[in-house]
């Protein structure tokens, strides 16, 4: 059979091997937490509790009246040490709930819900809202906002994306061997909130275990929903590029997933919807891949937001010294970590150290013009193009070829033979039209 | 204007204001005749001319022709000596004048003469005008001496008909040609540029 | 600039020691601006590099880790590896050459990599640039120039081409990358103009007065056996020559234009390996091809057969090597080819309607002037864009 | 004085003066264009011809003959041809006996090829004995059948020259405008 897939992208070597068949390991709670206040896309959240609070596992401890929010809750049962600015995995200082942990585990659940099939749909968006449910693919979108489109945007399909194209990371894969009916049952509620009669499951040919254990619930439990096994290409997992590869669908570009009456959400949102509508849990802890060949034992850790990242590597055994660079997220788009003090955040989906073996410090050299960028952007951009205007502070170029429709993949930079940081260069680019375009307005009013 | 000793006036033709290597003014004939030394120095010569008497005698009129018509006027006093050279050279070194063939009588419409007489003539004084026409003069025959040479020592393996390199020495034909003549005064200009940038620094 | 941005790097805190605040504080600061701008791409102020290597003596205590932007793997192609992957390729044809010509095509080939490389130092150090004798380029054009020279072309000549090649094809654009048209070709280009006489004096092949497809030069016995090119033999005399010696060598032309089975097994080794797009050799000899072989059909005793036009001249060796030269070739599929069919066309005119014999070098120079309109033309629909047309309508 | 006036006067003087320079000019330069014009056109004329006694200007067609008497005897004809050479219009004059079977001698009267090469048929600097060696060649060349070349040998037979190497185009075009020229030129003095 033909995989569908999407064109151009390419396929770095995934390094899926090194933790695909470990299992998942829930990482005790750990003594300190640093919870940041803003996990998510949208409004940011004004912390609710104050130094020498006690606070029980599941507690909203931060939350806004915004919309386009989610609320973060308390990862372990202690005592609010600080609310202060603490090393976040994105590079800057964040303000984080500092909780520690003074003892036994007491929670505090969500309102629980009895049947989700007769519950009013206002009433299971509250509850995700409530859990504090964001994308968890690493987009941090809240979900309940992405579970209820405006009326005039007809939803027909609703894709699960289990593809986690990015090398190295096994969360997503774990989680579907191990969690299968889960995730299957929080697509299912999503889908009923949604109201979409059609369910896709898109998942990357290089984890055959999931793809297996997921088709055999499918039919087993009788779900309505079409496999669809993809070929193994970077950035499958990319919206855009998995609704085009699943339905053959183009979100046409400045418009959203919904606009093509799609709706895409992560195996791992559908995981912690399950939990949330049926065990009144909240989002408080999450799948984390701590993986590379900098770490001596490899593992998919299920582990407590806000947990840091040097808890996780003591789990596997610490890094190796020889050890070069760590990231969280995949190494296509994932962030350099110069701090072990930086927690697991609701968009870590795996943190990854490398020795110097794999990732070489390399010399830049002029553009040759060779293409190879333009041969694996999946946006169909130039990206030689855009990263020489951005250079050259070209806003007018930069619109005409399109540079807001980057998705910063990393292809092109992985692809280039001179080594050029394209897409840094093109996020420059993006800066300069978005100033360019403040200035141009301001001038016209 | 401030007022710079005169002889700066003739000066800077020469170098610092040179019309063909800074101006990069008066390019047709440049590149066109450039192709023996004798062509260039005939060109360049015959250019100096027409600019000194059309300088003198613009400058002398220079409050007597009206605004609206001074292009006109200036047309008319350069085609004059124009023609001038035009004949002379037909008259006593009919060789070259065929060698040179339109190029002479397209002096008229060289921007460098033009231009001199709008920029400078019309506004100074008689000497200073002369001064100033002798130095353009001067630098763009300089230039083109120095074009044409290199374009004939390498195009043709001679200079001012002499023979002057080795027996061995094949011409390198695309001096000859109009690209000579290109790559030539673009080594020039660059050579120019460093060379003054280094006098800055 | 953009290089250092990539190896910013910061003391890294040990995984299990804690490290005071303030210390922390100051060490975060210059790896925040970086992640926070997505590149510090206009100030990157990367901290200078410390003298011995770190990470060979601090052990766990202080590590060193890199931060830098994402991606953090990276694929295996460089623009060495190209340049020295062509080079590799383009050695069974300088083999060919090498069998056919003798040393003489020997003595040519190195006097042109030399010459190019000592240009290529010496402009670096006039510019004040880094030295970029290492990257290959250098070596290629030399290379590529001497493939395109008779194999008895003087040897003052051959280093002044590649000189030229080297300072005016690529080093006053700005160097490598910087240049619109391909060196080699500027360089043969110079000579092509400046020796016209000596750049068509062929040598005929050792083997080739065996032969009885070469009735004017065996009928003199002269020591040095000089012949046109079988083009130039079509073009002046009207003789044509089979089909077989073109494809294996055995004719008089320049050193890399005579074997086209040596030059198509390095050529396709370069289309399996993607380092040349398969569009342009493709479009550039189906479009002589297919030219060619109408006006064939319409009147064959006026124009060659379009087999012919395409193993004669060095159309193999600037279809696989020169056109598809990455600098001076489109990026954009749809340029490409346009690119191809405008050098197809432009060599069958040149050819067959123009002055010259042969018409690769002109083609290919006459396209690589407008590679970057075409690059600015064909900019490709970006993914969702199409639809958003068909939507308006 | 208004200003117009002044534009008017000013111009006028202007334009009086200058016509009147030309015209002291051209009173003691054009006799001396003149004779250069006339010498060109002699010199050609003596390179074309054998020796004669006199040369009689004849129209006949679109030819200009000059015929070249010895006493009452004709001895030859010459005629400017002209054609498109490899990148300019070549203008010869051509001599020929009067049954227009052998040539007496040709020369270029006007040619702009390319420097070095094409030029080679007007004078060639690489051969110091004999620059003009190429045109001399066509002195005595039989015209019939048809005047031919070959390249890099000695001509063998008397109606063939030598083209110059690499610059056969404008060799080849030498030789196409002789024949055509001449069996026109034939055609017109026989009318």
């Amino acid at each position: 059979m033909k995989l569908s897939t999407f064109k151009k992208g390419l396929h770095p070597e995934d390094y899926k091997y090194l933790s695909q068949d470990q299992a998942i390991e829930t990482l005790p709670p750990p003594d300190d937490v640093y919870i940041p206040v803003q996990q998510h896309i949208g409004t940011p959240c004004e912390p609710l509790v104050k130094k020498g609070d006690r606070v029980k596992t599941g507690q909203i401890i931060a939350d806004s009246s915004a919309y386009v929010s989610a609320p973060v809750h308390a990862t372990i049962s202690g005592t609010v040490k600080d609310i202060s600015k603490y090393y976040h995995p994105l590079g800057m200082r964040e303000t984080m709930i500092h909780i520690q942990r003074d003892g036994e585990e007491e929670w505090e659940y969500l309102e629980p819900i009895d049947d989700w099939k007769w519950t009013p749909k206002e009433k299971l968006l509250k509850t995700i809202r409530d859990a504090g449910i964001v994308g968890l693919g690493g987009a941090t979108f809240p979900t309940h906002v992405k579970l209820a489109p405006p009326d005039d945007r007809a939803i027909d399909s609703f894709i699960l994306n289990g593809v986690e194209c990015e090398p190295y990371l096994t969360a997503d894969d774990r989680l579907m061997v191990e969690e299968a009916d889960k995730i299957l049952l929080g697509m299912s509620i999503m889908m009923h909130i949604l109201d979409v009669q059609k369910g896709y499951i898109g998942i990357e040919n290089n984890k055959p275990g999931a793809i297996a254990r997921m088709q055999k619930r499918v039919v087993e439990l009788g779900y309505p929903f079409k496999m669809v096994p993809l070929k193994v290409k970077y950035p499958q997992g990319a919206e855009k590029m998995l609704i085009y590869s699943v339905l053959r669908r183009k979100v046409p570009c400045g418009k959203l997933p919904m606009d093509v009456g799609v709706v895409v959400n992560n195996v791992a949102t559908a995981y912690a919807v399950a939990e949330a509508v049926t065990e009144a849990k909240p989002l408080i802890q999450r799948v984390i891949t701590v993986t590379g060949d900098g770490v001596k034992q490899p593992k998919n850790l299920m582990a407590r937001i806000g947990t840091p990242f040097k808890e996780l590597f003591n789990v596997c055994g610490n890094v190796k010294d020889n050890v070069n660079r760590i990231f969280m997220g995949g190494p296509m788009m994932g962030m350099t970590q110069y701090h072990l003090e930086s927690p697991v955040v609701k968009g870590s989906s795996g943190i990854v150290a490398v020795t110097g073996d794999l990732v070489e410090e390399l010399t830049t050299f002029p553009c040759i013009r060779c293409g190879a960028c333009v041969l694996a952007c999946p946006m169909n951009l130039l990206p030689l193009r855009l990263s020489k205007f951005g250079q050259e502070n070209m806003a007018g170029e930069l619109e005409d070829y399109g540079v807001s429709n980057c998705i910063e993949c990393g292809c092109c930079a992985f692809a280039c033979p001179a080594n050029i940081p394209l897409v840094q260069w093109i996020r420059v680019g993006k800066l300069r039209l978005r100033e360019h375009q403040a200035k141009t307005a301001k001038e016209k009013a | 204007m401030k007022e710079k000793p005169a002889i700066q006036e003739f000066i800077k033709g020469l170098w610092d204001e040179n019309p063909v290597l800074v101006q990069l003014l008066g390019l047709c004939p440049t590149l066109a005749v450039t192709v023996s030394a004798e062509n260039g120095l005939a060109m360049g010569v015959a250019a100096t001319f027409v600019l000194v008497c059309s300088s003198f005698l613009v400058s002398l009129l220079r409050n007597v022709i009206p605004n609206q018509v001074r292009i006109a006027s200036y047309i008319v006093i350069i085609a004059t000596f124009v023609t001038i050279a035009d004949r002379f050279l037909a008259a006593y070194t009919p060789e070259i004048s065929k060698s040179l063939g339109p190029f002479i009588p397209l002096i008229i419409v060289n921007c460098m003469i033009l231009g001199r007489q709008e920029a400078f003539a019309s506004k100074n004084k008689l000497g200073r005008s002369l001064l100033d026409a002798l130095g353009m003069g001067a630098g763009f025959t300089l230039a083109l001496l120095v074009l044409s040479s290199v374009r004939e020592v390498l195009g043709s393996g001679t200079w001012f008909g002499m023979d002057i390199m080795w027996a061995s020495f094949s011409t390198w034909k695309v001096m000859s040609l109009p690209p000579g003549a290109f790559l030539t005064l673009g080594c020039m200009i660059a050579a120019a540029n460093w060379i003054n940038r280094r006098r800055q620094t | 600039m953009t290089e250092k941005k990539n190896d910013i790097k910061e003391t890294q805190d040990p995984a299990k020691t804690e490290a005071s605040a303030e210390k922390q504080a100051k060490k975060e600061v210059p790896a925040e601006k970086q992640e926070k701008k997505g590149a510090s791409a206009e100030k990157p102020k990367a901290k200078p590099k410390p003298k011995k290597n770190p990470r060979a003596k601090l052990f766990k205590s202080e590590r060193m880790t890199i931060v830098a932007p994402a991606p953090h793997a990276k694929g295996k192609q460089s623009v060495p590896r190209i340049m020295y992957t062509v080079i590799i390729a383009l050695l069974p044809a300088v083999a060919a050459s090498i069998f056919f010509f003798g040393t003489r095509a020997m003595v040519t080939l190195m006097v042109a990599v030399f010459s190019a490389m000592v240009a290529e130092f010496a402009c670096n150090k006039i510019m004040k640039t880094g030295v970029t004798i290492d990257d290959g380029s250098a070596i290629l054009t030399g290379l590529l120039l001497a493939m395109t020279l008779p194999p008895t072309f003087p040897v003052a000549a051959t280093a002044l081409g590649a000189v030229i090649a080297i300072v005016f094809g690529k080093q006053v654009f700005g160097g490598l990358g910087a240049n619109i048209f391909n060196p080699a070709l500027i360089g043969r280009a110079f000579l092509q103009a400046s020796f016209p006489v000596k750049i068509t004096t062929w040598t005929l092949p050792a083997f080739a007065s065996s032969s009885a497809y070469f009735d004017i030069a065996t009928s003199k016995a002269v020591d040095t056996v000089s012949g046109a090119t079988p083009l130039g033999l079509w073009k002046f005399e009207g003789i044509g020559t089979h089909l077989k010696p073109l494809l294996f060598g055995n004719i008089g032309g320049c050193i890399g234009e005579t074997s086209a089975l040596a030059l198509l097994a390095g050529g396709i080794v370069l289309l399996i390996l993607k380092y040349a797009d398969w569009r342009i050799p493709l479009s550039y000899i189906g479009t002589v091809f297919l030219f060619s072989g109408a006006l064939w059909l319409i009147d064959p005793s006026r124009y060659p057969d379009p087999l012919f036009m395409i193993l004669s001249g060095g159309l193999i060796l600037g279809a696989f090597f020169m056109a598809t030269d990455m600098v001076t070739s489109p990026v954009t599929p749809l340029g490409t080819w346009i690119y191809g069919i405008g050098m197809g066309v432009m060599l069958v005119v040149i050819r067959l309607w123009g002055g010259l014999p042969e018409g690769v070098m002109y083609s290919i120079l006459f396209m690589n002037g407008l590679v970057p309109l075409l690059n600015r033309w064909t900019r490709p629909k970006y993914f969702g864009e199409i639809q958003e047309e068909s939507k308006k309508k | 004085m208004s200003n117009s006036a002044k534009i008017i006067i000013v111009l006028t003087v202007i334009t009086l003066f200058s016509g009147g320079v030309l015209a002291l000019l051209d009173n003691f330069t054009a006799p001396k264009i003149k004779a250069h014009q006339e010498e060109v056109k002699n010199r050609a004329l003596r390179a074309a011809l054998p020796d004669n006694d006199r040369v009689q200007e004849v129209t006949k067609g679109d030819y200009r003959f000059y015929a070249a008497y010895r006493g009452d005897e004709m001895v030859a004809l010459a005629f400017e041809a002209s054609g498109g050479g490899y990148q300019s219009e070549l203008r010869l004059m051509v001599g020929v006996t009067p049954d227009f079977s052998t040539i007496t001698g040709a020369v270029i009267l006007e040619q702009v090829e390319t420097p070095g090469l094409g030029t080679k048929i007007q004078e060639d600097p690489a051969n110091k004995e004999n620059p003009g060696w190429f045109m001399g060649q066509f002195t005595g060349l039989r015209t019939e059948p048809e005047i031919s070349y070959v390249k890099n040998e000695e001509p063998g037979n008397d109606h063939e020259v030598r083209a110059i190497t690499g610059a056969t185009i404008s060799s080849k075009a030498v030789v196409n405008i002789l024949n055509e020229h001449i069996k026109k030129a034939e055609a017109a003095w026989n009318e």
